[in-house]
């Protein structure tokens, strides 16, 4: 058997091409791209927001600008340089997005629930998101699914996705190809060549078009094609519980 | 600290306290703490415990940031109270992180503005007016803008600095370089004084030349519970034990009382925490020179 | 090095080897009169002897620059020639040094233009078309403006890179690290090939990450007669020597047969010139490392 | 006795304050600054538009790249730094400048000399002088008098001085004070407060007023109180000539 968080973090990794430069962020992603490296793609580049660029963290590092992802790494840079050059500069090539609140075209909240002026909830904000966002070749989307987590329309753009305010990215002018992906729980969804709005592409071992939809908020789209994915590997699993996460700091289970 | 604080940090002014999770004055902070300054508007990308900890303390009026968390951890709890119930009132001024990052770097180059290719199709603008556009004069496109921030004073925490102020930082940098040239008054605060011919040795570590710093402050672990690369390692367990105190206001008056305003000094206060300079020590790990021969 | 150029650097291409009198790469300049590189448009802060020789042997349609003389002696004679008196005829383009390091400032952060406080009271926009002004969208000042610079090819002479094209390079920075981030194409030629090993132990030292290197050259000596911090000294004595051999272009034509075309590589070009490198060897003056312990 | 590039250098080493941030170039303005540290202003701080702040070079410098300069300096950063940082930021307040031509308001052609597009001489260009003009707090022009390298108009204003195609500095909107003092091989022109045009304002021992009116191509005003500066002291002249220059490389006499 395996968790949930296990199967989002072995589908994550699997999204990663070998030699890619990665903007990883703290938790899964930062796992899924140990275990992509640990697999299939052993020269992956992981790239922090902090400045550590090529890190090869000894220990699980537990925020994102931990030291262990300096020591060894292959460049430690001003954070100018990380906006500038590598991010604004079109070499990201992958981005890991989460957040409070998804909608249907994978624009994300990360900033009130409720009004800004008067929020229910204050969320931290953007951070790097909007611009990892508007500049990662691409992005993927880890959250667990719940119609709260899911509405059809999100009560702050923090980071836009493939269609927001009305219109595409192409009519933003955004050079990033958007939230390709939101890989949940439960299932994969995928963005839509058409118009870019999240489709239900895959489910996991046992899960049924229901345990997907059902905590969606909005009509989701099932594509014909519907495949369900392989479960992880027996190496996968190994990888991640005696290795990659041994004291279980992210995977801590459920 | 206290010197150094007392004729740089006033009342009203524009403080910022940079560090992206390294490097973090925490020494500083306690002291304007202590010194009770009031009105402060306080600039930061990643507010951090600190500024948690300024806000609770009441000695800030406005916020200019762009992720306000416990890195690792989750959120800040006085930074939430203070905007969802207003307790105390904090006006807030947000952008995303290369918004702040490029504020700064106007600031520090003396530009009125600094463009990016960001902000299309997010609400930040629809929140923040200081987000503008400009016009590219070759291409015509419009670009996001965003306006200098030059702020009073700028305290940089670092490993080592001269009696000049001459600051040589390894590991993550930040925007510490931009903060202090954007700055009208600059405070370094180090781990280590050396003696000029440390700096002068090699050169190309200096981020931040002697003739803009104001002052000098030795503090060795000022930037505790955040951590200084060669040093001490961060604090995680207080990162962690944060999420609790900061979610009850006076657990949170409790700590400020006993770590802050309960002590006179950053001596005193890790006087306070036997085992904790033990516990955090960095292991060695020197790399090998270059030569700077001709 | 043949290679290298072969595969990136074609007729007509943008061209740029940097390095601010440190790190000039000499041996790739050869290596692309070597092979015959007709239009090129080169650009560079300061052309030094590297452009003059290149002008000299028909490689170049343009010159994009802002200082073409002989750093500390005088002047460069075969761009002089083409000039005044259009032998080979050459297009020119010039800003001041801010202007070119705006230029790649923005070729490397992929906007369209950098804004800068310059160029006021002087003539060079009125022969220069490419500087403009931009409104400031807060203050409504005017600044003016540059445009992006996006070669084709950069060519980076530095102390040591790993197989990767991780690349360390200490002393004067110049504006190495905007130029290759500006370039579609990145060359690095080395002093020293080094394990990945020696870059990860310095990770701050790094300027150039492999992630944009395309290629990368072992060329010990590469950058003579300019120097190579830690390895040579200047060879002052040939910048001198170049005023009386460009002044005349059949010494200049002479000296190309000889030390650039008559040669197959660098190698050949260190043989025909004995006691070269002792004579120019670095004094080693190593400094102490910093600890990346935590 | 001495010659007239002492004479130079010595009243040039004068005009430098202890503590002041000095921005240098090769030639008699770096020796200029390293007789002002051996002498009055031990303090000052030297900074080359090639990226080395707080030189201390342990040899005489042949470029302004040169390695001693960098080797023991207090920080070698890259170029974007030194103009923006630097000077654009407001932090140089002396620069030195020289050229060709110079005209009555400290205007400086380092570009051409005849028209741009079919010049008689080209020279070499900008550099960083034009930023140098407009930005640092005050500018020294160090020149041999003669009517060709003193115009009434310079051919190409490369370096704005106080005022220039018909508009003063403030007009311009240029932050810096200009060139505020001329020092040739027979006097010392310095700028009026009123209009900002070069007038005879000290001689040096010897000189004439003809001596340098007659190498001014337009009228020179000269002050009601005209000074004679003192000569070079025993100990400047042996500071220079035993110390700082031995072997006569910026020194050739004359």
């Amino acid at each position: 058997m395996y968790t949930a968080e296990e199967m989002m973090t072995v589908i994550a990794s699997r999204e990663l091409r070998d030699g890619e430069i990665v903007f990883v962020g703290i938790g899964l992603p930062n796992l899924a791209c140990n275990l992509a490296r640990a697999t299939r793609a052993p020269r992956l580049v992981l790239i922090y927001e902090s400045g550590a660029v090529g890190a090869l963290p000894e220990r699980l590092p537990v925020s994102i600008g931990d030291p262990s992802l300096v020591t060894g790494s292959l460049m430690a840079t001003g954070m100018a340089d990380i906006f500038q050059l590598f991010l604004q500069g079109g070499r990201i090539e992958v981005g890991f997005l989460g957040g409070a609140q998804i909608d249907r075209y994978g624009n994300i909240n990360t900033t009130v629930v409720g009004e800004y002026a008067t929020p229910k909830v204050r969320l931290p904000g953007s951070g790097g998101a909007a611009e990892i966002a508007i500049h990662a070749r691409r992005t993927l989307i880890i959250s667990r699914l719940s119609t709260r987590a899911f509405p059809a329309e999100v009560d702050f753009i923090t980071s836009p996705g493939n269609r927001s305010r009305g219109r595409s990215r192409k009519e933003w002018g955004m050079p990033g190809a958007g939230p390709v992906k939101v890989i949940t729980d439960r299932g994969v969804l995928v963005a839509s060549e058409f118009d870019g709005e999240m489709e239900l592409a895959a489910l996991y071992p046992g899960m049924t078009v229901e345990d997907v939809t059902s905590r969606v908020g909005w009509p989701l789209r099932v594509r014909d094609d519907l495949e369900t994915v392989s479960p992880p590997s027996r190496e996968e699993l190994r990888l991640l519980r005696e290795v990659l996460d041994p004291s279980k700091l992210y995977l801590k289970g459920g | 600290m206290r010197d150094a604080n007392a004729r740089y940090v006033h009342d009203g002014d524009t403080v910022v306290i940079e560090g992206f999770t390294h490097l973090i004055c925490f020494a500083a902070g306690h002291e304007i703490i202590r010194q009770k300054r009031r009105e402060l508007v306080l600039c930061r990308l990643t507010p951090d415990l600190i500024v948690d900890q300024l806000i609770a303390a009441g000695c800030a009026r406005k916020l200019v940031f762009s992720w306000a968390g416990n890195p690792g951890v989750g959120a800040l709890h006085a930074f939430r109270r203070a905007v969802e119930t207003k307790t105390p009132p904090l006006e807030i001024e947000e952008y995303s992180h290369f918004g702040m990052v490029a504020r700064f770097s106007a600031g520090a180059a003396h530009l009125p503005f600094w463009p990016l290719r960001d902000y299309q199709g997010t609400d930040i603008p629809s929140v923040n007016p200081s987000i503008r556009q400009v016009t590219c004069p070759f291409t015509g496109e419009s670009l996001a803008a965003v306006p200098a921030l030059n702020p009073d004073v700028t305290i940089v925490h670092a490993q080592r600095a001269d009696m000049e102020g001459n600051t040589q930082i390894w590991g993550l940098l930040g925007v510490q370089k931009e903060a202090a040239f954007a700055s009208r008054h600059v405070i370094v605060v180090v781990e280590e004084l050396v003696d000029t011919s440390i700096v002068r040795a090699d050169p190309n570590r200096t981020l931040i030349p002697g003739m803009i710093v104001d002052a000098v402050v030795v503090e060795p672990w000022g930037a505790h519970p955040s951590y200084a690369q060669g040093h001490y390692d961060r604090d995680n367990e207080f990162y962690v034990a944060w999420e609790k105190i900061s979610r009850d206001s006076a657990a949170l008056a409790n700590y400020l009382d006993e770590f802050v305003l309960g002590v006179e000094d950053r001596a005193a206060y890790l006087a306070l925490q036997p085992g904790l300079t033990t516990r955090l020590a960095a292991t060695p790990r020197v790399c090998a020179g270059v030569s700077y021969g001709y």
